[in-house]
């Protein structure tokens, strides 16, 4: 699948997600901020989708549009937002939040000039048809170890999810 | 320019694959305008179909047979005047069906109609309709909760569980059937070659898998195809929230859900969006299952006058439906005052009969196979819809998780695992 | 039943008597609490049917409140009648039959008359605040709390 | 729970004065050791995800309660803590009027109250103010007023299977339960030119005698009927969902039916085998054989067994009414100006929805001086609170079909 007006998409999808997280964090309503930070997963896809990662795309879509923010939804609404809402935004903290993001700025300017030549420019070759059967590969062989415990992990949270709403039942 | 546009019909692949913008966005004007009036017949055919099953004409005033109630209806509901509740959220309130139609819409553009009649052929075709049919829960919830109301956000709390839950079914037995695009089997159950030992999760290679291996998924290592298939039919049944588990719009518990204080234009985004995915989906079982855009036993009825006379069934579909038209002009009553309406269903047959006499000729009719089979196939299931409604009282909500979680998921874990034991094995 | 009855409470019950081939009493507000526990528990009445009143402005005791009671084993039914004054109140049934609640809310809704020991007394079919008890014999038929109407349902007269 | 809950307005949305949700449970156990309830509500459990608790206003305006019943439940997430009914949307005073008119003016009036049912309210009327009157319908009457009464009974249950069914999900079961309860308006219409409130008896009798063909008409429906019923049931009684749905669902102990005062199907299907047409027969109900059904859980499965069975029973009765109807006239001798003695009486009959009683006062004039409905609606009602506590959202609405109220007759 050939792409089409890449540099267009690139900036467009960049400056999308750029926008939702701002909006992530500025919006007073939790529920326009969820809205936000899915538009920012979308594009995110999309950027997935142009470095021919499809698989990485169309789990980002499934995993945290479709499941993970439903989820954030569904304890936004049912939590009483009320109290919360009335509250200042942004607590004592930005003097911090400022220094932080200030200090990531310059570390990205560094890396950009500094890394020009770790990384050269050429474009990436299009694996994309055999993208989803090497990650398979990847999963299953080399990273074995770390897939399995990270399963193992996320099991420990479901039975522990479980254990804990088992009170209630 | 020119060349740009007719350099794309010599191909043999989809325009997405082949690059060729302008005949993608010609596809997707098709599809889109193509699912819009199957949306509306639809309307049509489930008023008609439930109204039969229950002794009723349903609509019979406009148009003939109320064929033109659903343009009628458009207009009524675009015309309505627009509420928007005082307290609502007025923007999460106005994008919430938007968000659902645009979900249900994005989903055909890996749907496949015929090998080369889709938009465009993902190579993760099946999880990215899977991933963008799941956002439309998105909307459901973010429509119950704009609407500051009771009914709402408990049908929007309902929906959100439901939809969560069924799709963890629906990803197994789709899985199971992904797994069979790569196993050859034996015996009666999928004979044949081809398969390089990599499955795929493209649409159309799913297709093709099925069509490789001479068999649909449906049969394939029987009864587990079978029962992942019926997996699946249950789990899609419950995602698009219809009957039996209409728990999020259930009528006479909720007034209706998540969208009871939606009117007008809204509104009818909502419906737009739920018979889109049903179709949606149907068109997955459809691709997943039953062999997709290919007609009955492609492998078993092989030759030309075989291929002739499947090829034939789209004319006669079309010149059938035209003379059930006919004779229900003469069975129009003779009076004036029917003789605009007795017209008008006569030139609703010769517009079919013509249609159907165009279907026979030879190269519309290469052209137009696939696209018939497929619509007949998920035109069975859109029957099956209606026969459901007409049929099932409603689940309870602890009922429908009970058989999400304790029933659907375990046998589609089980078939998954007794689909790769097999596929190793044979 | 009834002889034995009246051994136990003497002049309380003031008449036992059978009209049409059915049988009432008429007793005293003084034992009723009691006696309907022991028509329940004694002597099997364990189904209450109704409970209603009528009113008599002309008397003294101007309202008859009436049980009327059935069991299940005898097959037998009875009502139980009491005499009182305006703004007297009568012990509640409900802690002998669960369904006198919503018959005794309809009660005081129509007549106004009190039951000490009902667990929510509230007018049940007019709303909370309407002025007047309309099954009284004083309150005339097209009379309406017209202050409500008005504040409301937003029209002038209910008529 | 959102911005702005819709309980909390300065004036509430809904008409009525009532501002707050306090909602204080109808204690079902009398304070007497035997007749203490199974049923022992908990207080729901705190927990650490201690969600807030949802006060919804089910009705006036809602399309499953029937009417302008208004339930405010008290919710915790799906599951329910407490219900306060709010009626009285449809009071029309008929108890009042009653006192106003005379006794054949009022006749017309009892048609209204149970509209599903009118005959039946017609028949506990007349036969009341006749025994005060100590006259007695001909036989002939009688039997035209079983048969009237029990296609009566036929065509309320029909409806409430219905909307029974429609209430829980199934909808095709309200169009066959429509098709064929128009049969019996039909017969109806032709006997009184009425269908819905037929004003079908008179005090003393009937008005009009049976029109050429009842008979026949009335033999056709037994015929056409049966296969009907037959038909509801392969719909319902084996359907999967439709068992999960009903059984154990709004469960109501024998005592506790009976401390409620509930009656009709509700009380029989808690296992009480009793019916007033048995039990205490009026009319000609003595003259005929038919089988009380009950139930054995009381459970919404068991009230809609009960229920089916009682319209094979009516037309068991409605055979052998039509079979052995007597000759003779149809109106005893009444006097024109009906002033019964001074004194009370209380009778009652067995509606479709329970026992329907009229206890009336007379004061020897022309009108009577009270008239006391005891309406089966309006006292089944009272037992949804202790039916639907714990339960889920959906089984309220299957409780409040299952209960078969008519909020003409609980309001009156």
């Amino acid at each position: 699948m050939q792409p089409v007006a890449t540099t267009f998409f690139f900036y467009f999808l960049s400056g999308l997600t750029l926008v939702s997280g701002v909006f992530v964090i500025t919006r007073k309503n939790p529920v326009h901020s969820a809205l936000a930070l899915i538009f920012g997963l979308l594009a995110q896809a999309g950027l997935y989708l142009m470095l021919y990662a499809p698989f990485v795309a169309g789990v980002q879509i499934i995993l945290y549009a479709g499941g993970i923010m439903v989820l954030f939804l569904f304890v936004i609404m049912l939590v009483n937002l009320e109290r919360s809402r009335r509250e200042e935004q942004f607590n004592n903290q930005w003097v911090i939040g400022l220094l932080a993001a200030v200090a990531l700025g310059v570390l990205f300017v560094i890396v950009y000039v500094k890394g020009k030549a770790l990384f050269p420019y050429r474009i990436a070759q299009p694996i994309e048809n055999s993208n989803t059967q090497q990650i398979g590969v990847m999963l299953y062989g080399q990273y074995m170890f770390a897939f399995e415990i990270a399963s193992l992990l996320l099991l420990v949270a479901i039975i522990g999810a479980v254990v804990m709403a088992k009170k209630r039942i | 320019m020119l060349d740009y546009i007719t350099s794309y019909l010599s191909s043999n692949t989809t325009p997405g694959q082949a690059g060729n913008v302008f005949w993608a966005f010609v596809y997707i004007m098709i599809v889109f305008g193509g699912i819009s009036v199957a949306v509306m017949a639809m309307n049509w055919l489930e008023r008609k179909a439930l109204a039969h099953f229950q002794i009723r004409l349903g609509p019979m005033r406009v148009g003939p047979h109320g064929l033109l109630q659903p343009i009628a209806d458009a207009i009524k509901l675009m015309t309505k005047e627009d509420i928007i509740p005082a307290e609502a959220d007025k923007f999460v309130f106005w994008i919430a069906p938007l968000i659902i139609l645009c979900a249900s819409f994005a989903v055909y553009i890996v749907v496949p109609f015929g090998p080369t009649h889709a938009i465009t052929d993902l190579n993760i075709g099946i999880l990215f309709m899977l991933g963008v049919s799941s956002l439309s829960v998105l909307g459901i919830v973010m429509a119950g909760w704009a609407s500051n109301s009771h009914y709402p956000l408990i049908g929007a709390l309902r929906s959100s569980a439901q939809m969560v839950s069924y799709e963890v079914a629906m990803g197994m037995a789709v899985v199971s059937a992904v797994l069979m695009t790569s196993l050859h089997g034996l015996g009666p159950y999928g004979v044949g070659v081809g398969t390089s030992g990599t499955g795929t999760l493209s649409m159309i290679g799913i297709v093709q898998a099925q069509q490789e291996q001479h068999v649909w998924f449906l049969f394939k290592f029987f009864p587990l195809g079978f029962i992942a298939f019926g997996i699946f039919a249950i789990a899609m049944v419950a995602e698009t929230n219809r009957a039996p588990f209409d728990l999020p719009e259930a009528e006479s518990e909720l007034t209706a859900g998540f969208h009871t204080e939606y009117s007008g234009l809204r509104w009818s985004l909502f419906m737009l969006g739920e018979y889109a995915a049903m179709i949606a989906v149907s068109s997955i079982a459809v691709t997943l299952w039953l062999g997709g855009w290919y007609r009955p036993f492609p492998n078993a009825l092989t030759g030309e006058t075989w291929d002739l006379v499947f090829s034939l069934f789209p004319g006669l579909t079309f010149l059938g439906l035209a003379v059930i038209a006919l004779v229900g002009v003469r069975r129009m009553p003779k009076h004036p005052y029917f003789r605009v309406q007795t017209i008008g269903l006569a030139g609703f047959g010769a517009v079919l009969a013509f249609i159907g006499l165009i279907l026979f000729v030879p190269p519309v009719r290469d052209r137009i196979q696939d696209i018939f089979w497929f619509v007949a196939k998920v035109g069975g299931f859109m029957y099956l819809y209606i026969w459901y409604r007409a049929t099932f009282p409603r689940y309870r909500f602890d009922q429908l998780m009970k058989v999400g979680w304790k029933v659907l998921l375990p046998i589609g874990i089980g078939v998954l695992i007794l689909t790769a034991v097999l596929g190793v094995v044979l | 039943m009834i002889s034995k009855l009246k051994g136990q409470y003497g002049s309380g019950i003031c008449e036992a008597n059978t009209y049409l081939g059915q049988d009432y009493m008429v007793v005293d507000p003084s034992i009723v609490s009691d006696l309907l526990q022991i028509l329940r528990n004694r002597e099997e009445f364990d189904y209450c049917v109704d409970i209603t009143a009528a009113h008599y402005p002309e008397r003294e005791k101007q309202f008859d409140v009436i049980w009327i009671l059935y069991s299940f084993t005898k097959n037998e039914r009875i009502r139980v009648k009491m005499m009182i004054a305006d703004g007297e109140s009568v012990p509640s049934a409900v802690p002998v039959w669960a369904t006198a609640n919503w018959l005794e809310r309809e009660v005081y809704d129509m007549f106004g008359i009190r039951f000490d020991g009902h667990p929510d007394l509230k007018r049940i079919l007019l709303p909370d605040g309407w002025k007047g008890h309309p099954l009284r014999k004083d309150y005339g038929i097209i009379q309406q709390d017209q202050e409500w109407v008005q504040a409301n349902l937003g029209i002038e007269s209910g008529q | 729970m959102g911005a702005g809950e819709p309980g909390n307005r300065e004036r509430p949305i809904i008409m009525t004065d009532r501002t707050t949700f306090d909602l204080k449970p109808i204690d079902p156990k009398p304070a007497d050791e035997k007749y203490l309830s199974h049923l022992e509500l908990g207080e729901p459990d705190k927990t650490f995800l201690d969600s807030n608790e949802l006060v919804i206003n089910m009705g006036p305006q809602h399309p499953a309660t029937h009417g302008v019943l208004r339930v405010i439940l008290k919710l915790d997430g799906e599951k329910v803590l407490g219900t306060e009914c709010v009626i009285g949307y449809l009071h029309r005073g008929v108890e009042k009027i009653a006192e106003n008119r005379t006794y054949t003016m009022f006749n017309p009036y009892v048609d209204r109250m149970d509209y599903v049912a009118a005959v039946s309210n017609g028949l506990g009327y007349c036969e009341a103010v006749e025994k005060l009157l100590n006259i007695e319908a001909p036989p002939r009457a009688k039997y035209i007023r079983v048969i009237l009464t029990e296609l009566n009974r036929m065509a309320s249950h029909q409806l409430w299977l219905g909307t029974h069914a429609l209430d829980i999900g199934a909808m095709t079961p309200l169009f066959y339960t429509f098709r064929d309860r128009e049969e019996i308006l039909k017969i109806f219409e032709k006997y009184c030119g009425a269908r819905l409130t037929t004003h079908a008896f008179r005090i003393g009798g009937c008005q009009y005698e049976t029109y050429e063909g009842f008979e026949r008409d009335v033999i056709k429906f037994l015929d056409f009927v049966p296969p009907k019923i037959d038909e509801y049931e392969e719909l319902l009684t084996t359907n999967r969902i439709w068992l999960e749905r009903t059984k154990n669902v709004g469960v109501i102990s024998r005592a506790d039916a009976i401390a409620l005062g509930v009656t009709g199907p509700v009380l029989r299907a808690s296992g009480v085998k009793w019916d007033l047409r048995k039990a205490q027969p009026y009319a000609a109900y003595s003259d005929f054989d038919f089988e009380i059904p009950i139930g054995t859980n009381g459970d919404t499965y068991d009230r809609y067994t009960v229920r089916m069975e009682e319209m094979r029973q009516s037309l068991r009765i409605i055979r052998q009414a039509v079979e052995k109807i007597p000759e003779g006239p149809i109106m005893a001798k009444v006097p024109k100006v009906m002033k019964p003695p001074v004194g009370e009486i209380y009778h009652s009959i067995e509606a479709p929805k329970g026992e329907l009683g009229y206890f009336i006062v007379s004061d020897g004039s022309t009108q009577p001086y009270r008239v006391r409905v005891r309406p089966p609606s309006f006292v089944n009602l009272q037992a949804l609170d202790i039916m639907v506590r714990g339960a889920l959202v959906a089984d309220v609405i299957a409780v409040i079909g299952t209960l078969d109220i008519v909020l003409g007759e609980v309001d009156r």
